[in-house]
């Protein structure tokens, strides 16, 4: 089969010179549900580009090869590789950090430029490498969610967190960020990779019970967020704290559920995420994925949408196939950029420089619950936007 | 008290029910056909999802009928893969492994097939199946017990896991017919030799594996707080170790694995975690250490094999 | 029994499985040299003595003594691969073969000890490559002999029933082991070759070996052994010369039964 | 427009790893009876071992002070990257020390994990093995000084001097070919000896081998020391191959991928074990080239290759239920005897 | 004599061997007929072939005038053949009694079913002893009763019995003998009989054939062997 079913119309003048940006995206496996959201921004986002490149009288087509790696460090290698051995010199993803540690040594050596759009372990922070992501450090969240937690009034806490590099990470910058401000806070990890937490939840609640906390600390994944808020909403015990949320369960379907809405109303939950705020081409850029794709912007959508973007001009301006220049051009290109998830410029690590947060919250609409961002994180305090829960 | 009550009783309640209802299908398969069948998985997730989309295409809220139809695609599935691939392999005489590895080539194509199906679904109904929430549903009651609330789920899977090991039991022991599954899984020559027929018993040993699995997946809808395609695989390690302290076996011994397993996964977890601060995140480990623990302290026979051997050998005395 | 060492002597041995009895108080003692014979009906426990005898059941009671010229040992309770160290072999009365191997390495298989077991040694074939010769050459004649070389190279799964029986005892026969215990070698086995079995048997015994045998075919065993024990119900019923036992009132009764041969 | 011999590099270099893991698994499972569900284990561990051997001494041969700077934060990455080719003879060193090292602590453990799986049969020994890899696994997420959950990255590669990726990537394919023709060579001769015909009795009746006279909780203990010995040394190649390890590499499907392999190309067959490998590893690489071409829109193209995959393995062994390769006799010299002894 | 069981220029083997040459052989109704023949001559593959058991090449096997050609072994027991074979021939996790329940699988709901093991158990005394025992803990002469056993528990007409009393005391063995006869007699069950003992088998059989390399040499009634030396036969030629 060709790769004529991709452009719709007639080709007319001079055949378009053909860009390929190479995906490995969690399709199956623990992130797929995020993941099969990502492929819809994907081609959403080289849409555009392809737009943008016709309006800018670019006589170019760019065309995405979405490979999918299951979440495991060595497919994503492999994938890496048959993306190189086509020829292609950028690919974007993979999600985990595991998995781009994995395919560091061979993007370095072979000079391919590696964007992740989530990848957020602070020991991939290394200056001069191949490897760009386009979302800020876990530190730079868990500080704001530190300081949530403690202005909405948590003094002791338990961080029930993912026993993995990024929930590990993250609880320590949070517990090191919630001492500083003067609060305490209790370590709870659990395995992750399971079908259900039931068990886990009821551990927790045990535990809140006997810590006495004001409030639980959730850092967590999609499904695994969604599944252990929808088990504590049958809790009475959970349902008497305060609950603060990573950026995983923003955007998870199964939190729109009524009794997890209820939930999140009683403990007022609120969560933080990277984004910026007030961002038009933001409301714009999830209008149209709803519209086109029926899918809700989740978590790193639009980190990615902007790594697709930065990709396709950085290619455009280098105007080779040159790892290195595509590199150079990548840098440049960034500190002009403006995308859905606001500036993008790359600090020396090749990290998202400058991010934002925000803060959402699970509202009452009127067809039932929704996500909505309710508050900014601005010079070191919580600004709310709005009201979300009585 | 113990640590964690009533919410670890009441999931040490939940996920012994939902254990009876993975493995023993799987017990009974492996012991009726010797197939140790890694495609165990898809039965559930299969289950899972009979249910999902009737809800999320149909928009149907009930448990009964999501059950029944969970049973007949489970079965089916299970009946395809025995009459199209494990039996002409058997009949040509390939090894027990090799079906083995049949059935893992059948696992990879169902879990795939699986995602193909949510997104066919996606595409037409614009909702996201990969990752979908708890399913609440119409004709379950709530029960209330001594002040506890008994979730659907309770319910559905007590009452299905005591039809099924009622069933079987009275199947098994009280008829001709089940004596005779056991005839055959001991020795299939003699046991068609005897006039027994073979063919009919394995179909229908898969298609109560497959179809009592399915059922178990459909009733896990309105339990977990999230189901993906890839919730069955996450599970069988466990749905396997409750099967092997059975020593693939016994029925009856399953019963006991998954007793035991529910417990050490809910209270003993968190009785360890509440008086010796072991960490929650040790809970699949606790269920593996229980499993070598039982397997090393009582070796189970049967399937077990076992070599009349001592460490401990009497030292040789000399005149 | 003073000048004859005895090679085997078992003493007060019991065994039972749950209810049933199946040895009770068994004394027997096997010459050095010799071809015992023990008979008995069916469920007597000659199978369950071998088993004690060669460490798969540990005796509830009793003691079994194995001499092997000058030293006298303890050997119930040892494992099987022990008591097969100290040069007690046994064949089984169903047969186990090594049902992938074929014929000839399941010969092969049994001689204890050999070079190229030793893993390292596997490594270097010149240290193992003369021993394997003369293995080889003891099975092809021993195949060779009861007519089974053509099925050498047969996986042991495509013999017939007889000649499964056959392999059996020869596969035991291969290593030169101080005492053999033959489990019914001539079941099911055409009377030719079961001659020329025990035949074979006389062979070695001359050359120093000492067999025990279980036979059920009483016409052919008793043309070969010089003492006979009888069991029943797990005890000794008689012992003797073959034409003593033969004649011997309780052990028809018991076990020949009347106008049959 | 296809590169080509990148292709060849990174599927041969992989499917070497991999076909070590299929020969010792075969030598296991297919000649010996030792049903090994718990392969992920060994190569796991070979390959932590080796990872850890590698980022501290490095560190610490280079004057660096890994209680201040341990090799998993950021720090050490980043120093790590900057030492890894200032020495050659540290690497190649190190590289040496960790096969050798991996190869004895793994094939050790292997032995020791013998004694509790003697009573049991096949199908327990396999459960047995697979819980132990998986405890070690989440022992792995939890042990700090091993980097816990985060695993260790940026292991200097024993060519990482080597300026040129290309040469780097052809002199580890060299190494990976060179340990895997050590693994055949040692295969081929354990299974064709007595020993080998011995496994294979154990493995048929191990009560019948007992009575036998064979030591079978010695023979299996042996075994599992080379057999995992052996999938050290695998591992250790991996992590310097992927430059990271982490624990969630070594889940329990890695060891049904292996499994596959060699069952596709047929039990005790040593070139049946490659085969499999090769096929195995294969058919997934080139399906990635095909099936994001295929134009499949409505559905992800990539879950058309993971089908395939499936698809193909189970038509594979419909086509041919023995495996590939079945299993031959043992070839001693024992047959030669025969071929006189029938002709006379 | 109508031939109950037929055998007309049978070929038969295992897969692509084959191991039986062209043979022809008749069954009459209620006779005893014994097939004799050294070990590996294709006894066991002769009655493997009626039961469906080995490949059949060329030739036709019928029972009753029914064909039996590619049917499976279920579908000939409810026919009315029953089989005791040489190896294998008990379900050994399943105690005594469950072999003979299930050895009585095809009568299903029949309440004689009950009354016939306690007669069946009755012939064999050593076993009714151990009812309750595992068959894989019988000795081996109990194991080979309990497969001639439940191979009567069908009430076949046609009874096949591949050496039934290999294993057997001598005692035990002559009692079989007499009770195998006893069957045919009282029962009218035609019985093929493959046994070693070549003494024994003539002194019950009607009629004999002797199958040497995958041939039948030699046909015709007991007596008529009886004189015969027979066992030159089975290297004769
Ligand atoms: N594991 C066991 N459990 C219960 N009973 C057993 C077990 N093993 C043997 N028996 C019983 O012990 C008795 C002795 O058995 P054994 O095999 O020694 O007899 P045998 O003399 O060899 O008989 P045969 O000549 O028939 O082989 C038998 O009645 C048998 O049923
Ligand atoms: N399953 C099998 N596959 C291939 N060949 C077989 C198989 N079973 C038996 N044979 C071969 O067929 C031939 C006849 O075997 P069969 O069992 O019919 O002999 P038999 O006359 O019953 O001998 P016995 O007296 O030893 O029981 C033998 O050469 C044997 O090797
Ligand atoms: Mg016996
Ligand atoms: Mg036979």
């Amino acid at each position: 089969g060709g790769a004529a079913g991709q452009a719709p119309g007639a080709a007319q003048q001079a055949p378009k010179k053909v860009y390929t940006i190479g995906f490995t995206l969690p399709l199956t496996g623990e992130l797929s549900s995020i993941g099969k959201i990502w492929e819809k921004v994907v081609y959403l986002a080289i849409d555009d580009l392809n737009k943008e490149a016709q309006a800018y009288g670019f006589n170019v087509e760019f065309k995405a090869v979405i490979l999918d790696d299951g979440t495991t460090p060595e497919k994503a290698l492999q994938n890496v590789q048959t993306l190189a051995q086509q020829g292609i010199k950028v690919i974007i993803g993979p999600a985990a950090s595991s998995q781009v540690k994995a395919v560091k040594g061979f993007v370095d050596s072979n000079q391919i430029v590696l964007i992740s759009p989530s990848s957020t372990a602070p020991t991939l922070a290394i200056p001069g490498d191949f490897i760009f992501r386009t979302v800020g450090s876990d530190a730079g969240q868990a500080r704001v969610l530190a300081t949530l937690a403690y202005q909405e009034g948590a003094r002791k806490v338990i961080v029930f967190h993912r026993n993995d590099e990024y929930g590990n990470a993250f609880a320590d910058f949070f517990k090191k960020y919630f001492s500083e401000l003067g609060g305490s806070s209790i370590d709870v990890p659990y395995q992750t990779g399971l079908s259900d937490y039931a068990a886990e939840v009821a551990s927790l609640a045990s535990k809140v019970q006997s810590e006495k906390v004001d409030a639980v600390v959730l850092i967590s994944f999609d499904t695994d967020g969604g599944n252990i808020l929808s088990h504590a909403a049958e809790s009475p015990v959970l349902s008497s704290v305060r609950w603060f949320v990573s950026e995983g369960p923003h955007g998870a379907a199964e939190l729109k559920a009524p009794a997890v809405g209820a939930f999140a109303a009683k403990t007022k939950l609120l969560g933080t995420r990277p984004l910026f705020i007030g961002n038009p081409l933001y409301e714009d850029f999830k209008k149209r994925l709803k519209e086109k794709y029926g899918v809700d912007a989740s978590v790193f959508c639009d980190t990615l949408y902007d790594a697709v973007m930065l990709a396709g001009w950085a290619m455009l301006r280098a105007g080779s196939s040159d790892g290195n220049a595509i590199r150079s051009a990548l840098i440049e290109v960034a500190k002009h950029y403006y995308g859905v998830s606001g500036w993008a410029i790359f600090d020396e690590a090749g990290d998202k420089a400058y991010q934002d947060y925000g803060v959402w919250a699970i509202v009452k609409t009127d067809g039932g619950y929704d996500f909505k961002d309710v508050g900014v994180y601005e010079r070191g305090s919580i600004v709310f936007t709005a009201k979300p829960y009585p | 008290m113990l640590p964690g009550y009533p919410y670890s009783i009441l999931n040490f309640f939940q996920y012994t029910f939902f254990y009876i209802l993975f493995s023993i299908p799987l017990t009974l398969s492996y012991r009726n056909t010797k197939v140790i069948n890694f495609a165990h998985a898809n039965f559930i997730s299969y289950g899972i999802y009979t249910a999902v989309f009737l809800n999320g295409l149909l928009g149907n809220t009930s448990l009964a009928l999501a059950c029944l139809a969970a049973f007949a695609v489970g079965g089916s599935i299970a009946l395809v893969n025995h009459l199209l691939v494990f039996r002409p392999l058997e009949k040509r005489g390939a090894s027990m492994s090799l079906i083995m590895i049949a059935s893992m080539g059948l696992w990879i194509m169902y879990n795939y097939a699986l995602y193909m199906l949510a997104d066919i679904a996606h595409y037409y109904t614009l909702k996201n199946f990969i990752s979908y929430g708890r399913i609440v549903y119409a004709d379950v009651p709530e029960v209330e017990l001594l002040g506890l609330r008994l979730q659907q789920s309770f319910v559905a899977g007590g009452l299905a896991a005591l039809v099924l090991v009622a069933s079987l039991y009275l199947f098994l022991e009280k008829t001709t017919l089940g004596k005779a599954m056991r005839a055959v899984a001991d020795n299939p020559v003699l046991a068609e030799i005897s006039g027994i027929p073979r063919n009919t018993i394995v179909n229908l040993t898969w298609l109560i594996a497959g179809g009592a699995a399915a059922v178990g997946g459909a009733i896990w809808t309105s339990f977990s707080g999230t189901v993906t395609p890839t919730s069955a695989d996450a599970m069988i390690l466990q749905v396997f170790t409750v099967s092997f302290i059975g020593g693939l076996v016994s029925l009856l011994r399953t019963g006991l694995g998954a007793v035991a397993i529910a417990f050490i996964e809910n209270v003993g977890i968190a009785a360890l975690n509440t008086y010796f601060g072991v960490p929650i995140s040790f809970r699949p480990f606790l269920t593996f250490v229980t499993l070598l623990t039982i397997l090393i302290a009582f070796p189970p026979l049967g399937a077990a094999g076992g070599l009349p051997f001592r460490f401990r050998s009497r030292k040789v005395r000399a005149e | 029994m003073v000048l004859v060492a005895n090679i085997l002597e078992v003493k007060g041995v019991s065994k039972r499985f749950g209810g049933v009895v199946a040895l009770q108080d068994v004394s027997l003692s096997v010459p050095s040299q010799g071809i015992v014979g023990l008979i008995g009906p069916n469920g007597s426990g000659k199978t369950t003595l071998f088993n004690v005898v060669t460490g798969f059941y540990v005796p509830d009671k009793g003691e079994v003594w194995f001499n092997d010229g000058n030293r006298s040992e303890r050997i119930d309770g040892l494992n099987p691969n022990e008591v097969f160290a100290k040069g007690i072999v046994r064949t089984f009365q169903i047969p186990r073969l090594f049902k992938s191997l074929t014929v000839l390495e399941n010969l092969l298989v049994t001689p204890f000890a050999q070079k190229g077991e030793n893993p390292l040694k596997a490594l270097k074939p010149s240290s193992w490559i003369e021993e394997e010769r003369a293995l080889a050459r003891k099975a092809v004649s021993l195949l060779r002999r009861f007519g089974l070389l053509e099925y050498a190279n047969v996986r042991v799964s495509e013999l017939s029933g007889a000649h499964i029986k056959l392999l059996e005892t020869i596969r035991g026969l291969m290593t030169p082991a101080k005492l053999f215990l033959l489990d019914e070698p001539a079941a099911g086995v055409e009377a030719g070759a079961a001659h020329e079995l025990f035949r074979l048997v006389r062979e070695l015994r001359s050359e120093g070996y000492t067999f025990l045998i279980v036979e059920h075919r009483i016409e052919i065993l008793m043309q070969y052994v010089d003492y006979v024990y009888v069991l029943h119900n797990g005890q000794l019923l008689a012992e003797g010369k073959p034409e003593e036992v033969t004649s011997n009132p309780k052990v028809v009764e018991a076990y020949i039964g009347g106008g049959s041969a | 427009m296809i590169d080509v011999v990148g292709f060849l590099i990174s599927w041969l270099t992989l499917l070497g790893i991999y076909a070590i893991l299929a020969l010792t698994l075969n030598f296991e499972s297919g000649t010996s009876g030792v049903t090994n569900f718990g392969k992920v284990f060994f190569y796991g561990l070979g390959a932590y071992v080796g990872a850890t051997l590698t980022v501290y001494l490095f560190l610490l041969l280079n004057g660096v002070d890994v209680s201040k700077t341990p090799p998993y934060d950021v720090s050490g990455i980043v120093l790590l990257g900057e030492l890894a080719g200032k020495n050659p003879a540290l690497n190649l060193g190190l590289l040496a020390l960790s096969l050798a090292t991996a190869f004895l602590v793994a094939g050790v453990i292997g032995y020791l994990l013998s004694y509790p799986i003697i009573r049991v049969g096949p199908a327990f020994v396999g459960f047995t093995l697979l819980s132990t890899g998986e405890l070690f696994r989440i022992f792995l997420q939890h042990y700090e000084p091993v980097g816990g959950s985060r695993g260790l990255m940026s292991i200097p590669g024993p060519f990482s001097w080597v300026p040129q990726p290309r040469l780097r990537e052809v002199l580890f394919l060299a190494l990976v070919l060179a340990v895997l023709a050590a693994t055949y060579l040692v295969m081929d001769r354990l299974t064709n000896s007595p020993l080998g015909r011995t496994l294979r009795a154990v493995r048929d009746d191990e009560v019948a081998a007992l009575c036998m006279g064979k030591h079978v909780p010695k023979l299996k203990a042996t075994v599992l020391f080379i057999g995992s010995g052996f999938s050290g040394v695998a591992g250790v190649l991996l992590a310097y191959y992927l430059t990271s390890v982490n624990p969630d590499m070594f889940v329990p499907a890695v060891t049904f991928n292996v499994w596959a392999m060699i069952i596709l190309g047929g039990m005790g067959n040593l070139r049946g074990a490659l085969l499999g490998a090769s096929i195995f590893t294969f058919i997934d690489r080139a399906l990635s080239f095909v099936t994001p071409q295929l134009g499949v829109t409505v559905i992800s193209p990539d879950y058309v290759r993971g089908f395939a995959v499936g698809l193909v393995m189970v038509l594979v062994l419909l086509y041919r239920p023995q495996g590939l390769l079945p299993e031959g006799r043992v070839e001693t010299v024992a047959w030669e005897e025969l071929g006189g002894g029938a002709s006379g | 004599m109508v031939g109950v069981l037929r055998l007309v220029d049978v070929y038969s083997g295992y897969g692509k061997m084959e191991v039986l040459h062209g043979v022809s052989f008749e069954l009459g109704k209620g006779e005893i007929a014994a097939v004799l023949g050294p070990n590996g001559a294709g006894k066991t593959t002769m009655l493997n072939t009626i039961f469906g058991l080995a490949t059949l090449h060329r030739g036709e096997v019928s029972f009753n005038g029914v064909k039996l050609n590619g049917r499976k072994p279920s579908e000939i027991v409810k026919l009315g053949v029953s089989y005791a074979p040489q190896l294998d021939n008990v379900f050994p996790n399943l105690t005594v009694e469950e072999n003979l329940v299930v050895g009585a699988f095809i009568r299903g709901k029949d309440p004689g079913i009950r009354s016939d093991i306690e007669d069946i158990l009755d012939l064999f005394p050593e076993i009714k002893r151990r009812r309750n025992q595992k068959a894989k803990t019988l000795s081996g002469g109990e194991r080979q009763m309990l497969a001639v056993a439940r191979a009567l528990m069908t009430r076949p007409s046609v009874l096949l019995l591949d050496e039934p009393t290999s294993g057997l005391s001598p005692k035990a063995g002559a009692t079989l003998m007499n009770k195998i006869k006893e069957i045919q007699q009282t029962r009218g069950v035609a019985i093929l009989l493959v046994e070693q003992n070549v003494a024994r088998a003539l002194e019950i059989a009607d009629r004999a054939a002797v199958l040497v390399g995958g041939k039948i040499v030699r046909e015709g009634s007991a007596d008529e062997f009886k004189s015969i030396p027979i066992e030159r036969l089975f290297f004769g030629k």
